[in-house]
């Protein structure tokens, strides 16, 4: 089983959501992260003084899926949440051991 | 219920001849004129009226009491919680509930009394400590027509903001404790002496109401008073205790714009009840403290505004909230005394110099003045000080037709507002370098690099501002 | 527009003969008696004005009412919304707006009527059901120079905010459901029966204005009527529901202590029109609530300030905002009756016994009062309806002089406290009982698990408090 | 200060022989009979009292004043600012603190002449601009006894509230400045003449108190000119201006019901200044309004409650704030005109109307009305100017039975209530498409995709809400 | 090393520390996500709109463990954490090539 | 390529990006997260009740890097976020089988 870590603009879940579920991947679990990398960040003002916000809003995507899932999966992704334009965000895959499903102890695949 | 003194006069007069009717009419018209001096707020003679408040202008100082109290609480504690980091929300609040406390203890134990108590020029006296002899029965020489207690409830509002004040310009490292007990000295040292040397009746420089006042300055709402001990105090307070950690290194910028928005909102409807209560009355006199304040405040808001378009590309929030602000404080001292078109040129003043200070001066100079108290309060108070000197008219403030004063309306009263003000001013500064070193020594002025570091909401208070 | 009836009176008397002046001047003096009762507060006997509300006394109770209904939406709404977990702040807010709209079409129904029209010695007749005949005219019994229906408004908002605060009780577990049922049948047995008792004219316990009275208490804002009834019946409610979920062994705190103090700010500023605006006019008994209610709610503030930087080493945004709300409950009976020393006094007192109640009492008997309802207003409540009868005076309130109570003030005043607000006492708490048992019959008056685990927001009303 | 010429009267009187007793009389009955008419706010027709404001009724203006002020800030900012997502919070803000000042500039210096001073049927004149003559003294066409530059002030709170309502309309995704250019047209175009026509002495619907008015309809707080215009307004701006990206396709939920609910607090509060304050005296009229808007908002607030539980299933936060806004907004033009029971009819047809606009209406025609500016406003405002043509009686307000419309009241109000809402709709909705594409071409109306996916508070104002 | 990953329902969390603890594991961090997955969301109505709104808040747990930690570590995260129902969550599990502590640039085991 | 996630004290957070920039790292992702640990949590009292909140609001640095760079990441961490007291955090190094950019879909080191 794989590890998908992906990191997406914030407006972009909603597609990414919807190309996983075309291709039947339900599960994920969402975070709110701040990004830093080339995309520039923000100006802020405060009276006389201005600010260099360097990070952005980002949200990270973790899913883990069968190997055989690993490709379809990514594509769907890159399909939801590519825009072409610098701080689209990245894709992180690795390997997982194990999985289990707490409700019912399942192990393994089926538990994904 | 009808009163009983009233019907035995009424059934006394059946009983007169016919030819006592001018007599009866003199009594008659001595009474009018009490009930017309009520409307036109001027002072009752005869019996049945001079020891009552007028219902109008009693309910106008209650409510206006109740503003100015909400000025602090929830108001400032907003505009300034708003500005803090988020670690740090709740010692803001604290510190305005804090001071709040404190003031109010002072002023019942004595400090009314050394404020408004018949005294020295410098000083007031003893006479109304715990409140004797302060009850509903107004007071003959502050707000004829308002009860004496509602009177020293009112002043007790300004003197609980005035501390509050300078919070802003030490925010996110003094500590409570600090705070408290350098207010505590700071208010018998600085803010009883100021209040009563402008506004004491026989204050040493009160030129409105003072035959023998020696500076013939005039205050309306607390340009002076307020504004410019707390601002002043506030700079050198800043400075003593140095920048906040990471200051000028790090991004430190306002954790909650909205909370601070919603600080200011109530800041200028609580500011109807300063500026336009302190006629003291609902009369003529409130009426032009009310429009000049409404019109200083929005050019204020507007200056900003086209300030910061123009020179940063971008209209903020917090801008135009610092411009209504500033037009408030700069307006405060002066709003009794001038016309709309006066107004609107020192909320423009206003608008101008607070924005410059904020956002030049204290860059060139490099002082943490975390909140801008220096910068709003202080810049603002002094140039509406200076400006009610040119500005004032009889026009605006039947008051200053007076002999005391007339002669100066117009003509010199620029410079005895310069006199006052700088008095003030190097007094302010003076007591505040003192009262730091003293604090300092008794409890430690500012807190650990640890609290600092962890927030002073945790730290200092044990809580948190919002859930984790 | 001049009234025309004033101006043919005038023209008259041009006709008569010059020995008819004494008579005119009788027309005169009584028609400048009721001018002069206006002032005073006195009731006016003549045609003219005896009709008209008086302009200061009617502004200052149409401000007041809307004060105190500023308390309820959104003081209160936020003072307890703050303390409960962020899942369930909507439901405190929800719960505010609902007994709201719920208590305005009963008291248009007949709560008013039930309440304040005569009737019996417990509850008041039906006659201004719908507000029939509750016009602008002012009722001579209730604010002689506030228009009747000004006075039903005022009323009205006291009624709202009193079942209100036992919502604290019993706050993330009773449902929105149970919470109208429960209050709906409350305010019949147990709101409008006890202000009938003790603000009712004709009232079995208005030892004020009734000179039948069979208990002569006195209750100025609502000790008894409003904090006593909701505080006790709090008590109960929350023992019969049980503590919430995991009470007592996981964290449960406040979700943002920033809106608890926003409240707080806004009960304090609210509370001016609650307590002075109880002399139903701006007189010299509103001046005198005015200033024992600031002075109450700063000694209470410091007391909790002290006693928490004593026992727990740091005085919390918390504990000062339950030391003020506690001292504006506690002197609420007694704020238009007691000298400023007087509330000094009630303020300590309020502190100790609150935080008394809050601090230990709750801890000793692991009940779980959420936010303290019964720790602050019923403790309060009850201790001001004490020290009221042990510190009432005709200095204060000149209607203690009245020959009706004369007698007891300063005297055996407290024991008819102790009478009223014990018969009070005991029978909120039996009604409490029963309503409780009927409401759970009805509808059910705890949530299920489920529901209080993910919070009512979601689950009762379909909405969250903030953003996901 | 006692008033000198009071003194010399008074002398003078001592010297007149026995038989002036009668002449005496006629000039102290004079001067009682405008102390009278301070109490039943009546013109004053002597030389003593006709120059100064009445000290309750101008008490009430000044806090009704504030009052309305408060309604915008920051009332309106949150009820608005809760409904948006996250990161427009600060625009709304911004806006509502952007055309205050914008207003309050425009006001002073032709804003207040062209609504209010002497001018054509249309439109008010010049005479007024920068404030000339706008004094304390009362002017005796708008409130005998109320400063006229209170008044001034107090009318402004309206004219700065009035565009402030349109933007929930346009929320989250107009420009800043599109909103301020839009606006200050539309002031012109739209305001200044509506609130001449309906409310100048000499306006051409002015069926109140303008003898010669062609259209006779009544708005006693603004109905029409308040929230008939910015609420069609706002419809016809937010169909020209498009949907925000995603309406329809992606949950745009309320980032905080909690500042919603505040603001809804917030509103009701001051709404007593805008709709009580309205009669410009504190009488009877005032108390009529009052009553009149508290029953109001709580049957709206029920309405919708009962609607929400019976269709929905679950009794929303927000529908009952909607409720109660709605109930609010539907009384405004008709609040001193009914009696409490008619005030109850239409808080329920205020309630069914409001909902069934933005819960049903726009779902069929799915038009992006962001925060339901036109559901709320428009629809309340048209309502209640109907129902005020049905329900206005003399019993209510004594100035229904002057002759210039005694014989409409009761039969053809209606009517006239018809013709001047549909003139000022129609004329609004025409207004509102040239200013759309006027501005467009200056300044463009529509933020870019970029700024309205990232949120106008970054890109607009260069801030954030809250803290990263 | 293993990497434990467990996402769990929030009002759990309690409940699987003491459980830790009682096995002897200490260390953890805690982040709040939003979960997708069997479990349907909720609904919310504003005014006449009604959302679905298909994410609900949940806690994910890391921990790292020493390998022979692993599985009591586990069955003590499902002793907290299972409530039987819908939505109780999963674990994951992968290795860890280096753990080092900050302060004393401690590696290994000893760092966990 | 390597994964690293370090819990760092959150006012540690400018350092620590400047050690790693002077480094040449400039991408990565943080999350805000609640640390348990040996870290004492702090006591919050309302009214009469006190509660221990045994968390500490840490933050977590997540950042993928090539194989060769590692060990200076690592050092960078550490310069920036040591303070020597108990509470600094830990690092942790695993293994990323793949690193995509979404914008550009490359593939691997070059995608980092
Ligand atoms: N080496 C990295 N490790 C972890 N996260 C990274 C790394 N590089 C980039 N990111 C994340 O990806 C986001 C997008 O990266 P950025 O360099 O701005 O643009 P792009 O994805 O177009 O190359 C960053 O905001 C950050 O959250
Ligand atoms: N494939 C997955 N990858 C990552 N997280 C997942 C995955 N599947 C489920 N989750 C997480 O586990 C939570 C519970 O899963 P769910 O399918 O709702 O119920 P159950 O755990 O009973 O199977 C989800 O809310 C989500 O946070
Ligand atoms: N085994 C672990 N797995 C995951 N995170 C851990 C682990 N141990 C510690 N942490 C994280 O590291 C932080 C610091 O650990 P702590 O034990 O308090 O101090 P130190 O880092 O000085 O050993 C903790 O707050 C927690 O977030």
């Amino acid at each position: 089983m794989k590890k998908i870590e992906a990191i997406i603009k914030p407006f972009k879940l909603e597609e990414v959501k919807d190309a996983l579920h075309e291709v039947g991947i339900q599960g994920m679990t969402v975070s709110e992260v701040k990004g830093f990398g080339r995309q520039k960040g923000h100006t802020e003002i405060y009276r006389g003084a201005e600010y260099t916000v360097d990070f952005l809003p980002k949200l990270k995507l973790d899913l883990v899926v069968a190997d055989n899932q690993l490709s379809t999966a990514v594509q769907a992704i890159i399909r939801g949440a590519k825009t072409g334009k610098i701080g689209d965000g990245k894709i992180f895959v690795s390997g997982v051991e194990e999985v289990i499903r707490i409700r019912t102890e399942e192990r393994g695949e089926q538990a994904v | 219920m009808r009163n009983p003194k009233v019907w035995i006069l009424g059934a006394a007069l059946l009983g007169l001849s016919c030819c006592s009717g001018v007599a009866a009419d003199v009594g008659l018209e001595r009474r009018i004129a009490d009930l017309e001096a009520y409307i036109r707020n001027e002072t009752a003679t005869g019996p049945i009226l001079s020891e009552v408040p007028g219902p109008g202008h009693n309910a106008w100082m209650m409510i206006s009491a109740a503003l100015v109290l909400f000025m602090t609480l929830p108001g400032l504690a907003l505009f300034y919680g708003g500005l803090v980091r988020r670690k740090n929300v709740l010692s803001i609040l604290g510190q305005c509930l804090g001071l709040t406390g404190l003031v109010i203890v002072l002023w019942w134990v004595c400090g009314y009394s050394l404020s408004f108590a018949e005294g020295g020029p410098f000083l007031g006296g003893w006479g109304w400590s715990f409140f004797k002899g302060v009850g509903s029965r107004p007071n003959d020489v502050y707000g004829t027509w308002v009860s004496h207690n509602i009177h020293a409830m009112y002043q007790l509002m300004f003197a609980i903001i005035t501390p509050g004040l300078f919070i802003g310009a030490v925010a996110e490292r003094m500590k409570f404790k600090a705070i408290l007990v350098f207010s505590l000295f700071w208010m018998f040292l600085v803010y009883f002496p100021a209040a009563h040397m402008i506004w004491g009746a026989d204050g040493w420089m009160n030129g409105l109401v003072n035959d023998r006042a020696a500076i013939k300055a005039i205050d309306f709402a607390g340009g002076i008073v307020v504004h410019m001990t707390s601002g002043w105090s506030a700079l050198i307070l800043c400075l003593l205790l140095g920048p906040r950690r990471g200051y000028g290194r790090e991004p430190i910028s306002p954790h909650s714009m909205v909370l601070c928005m919603v600080g200011t909102g109530m800041l200028w409807f609580g500011w109807y009840g300063f500026n336009a209560g302190s006629a003291v009355a609902a009369d003529v006199v409130s009426s032009t403290a009310f429009t000049a304040t409404t019109l200083s405040a929005g050019i204020g808001l507007c200056t900003w505004a086209v300030l910061e378009q123009g020179l940063r590309g971008k209209c903020s929030i917090l801008g135009m909230c610092s411009g209504a602000v500033g037009g408030l404080a700069t307006i405060t001292p002066a709003s009794g005394f001038v016309t709309p078109n006066g107004a609107v040129l020192i909320g423009l003043l206003s608008g101008i110099s607070t924005y410059f200070a904020c956002a030049k001066l204290k860059a060139w100079f490099r002082y943490d003045d975390s909140l801008d108290t220096f910068g709003v309060h202080a810049v603002g108070g002094t140039v509406g000080t200076f400006m009610a000197g040119i500005l004032a008219t009889a026009e605006a403030h039947p008051g200053l037709a007076a002999d005391r004063i007339k002669s100066l309306v117009g003509h010199g009263l620029w410079l005895e507002q310069v006199k006052a003000g700088g008095i003030i001013l190097v007094w302010s500064c003076l007591v505040t370098v003192a009262l730091y070193y003293l604090t300092n020594a008794l409890v430690g002025c500012r807190v650990d690099v640890e609290t600092e570091t962890q927030g002073l909401d945790l730290s200092e208070h044990g809580e948190g501002g919002y859930e984790h």
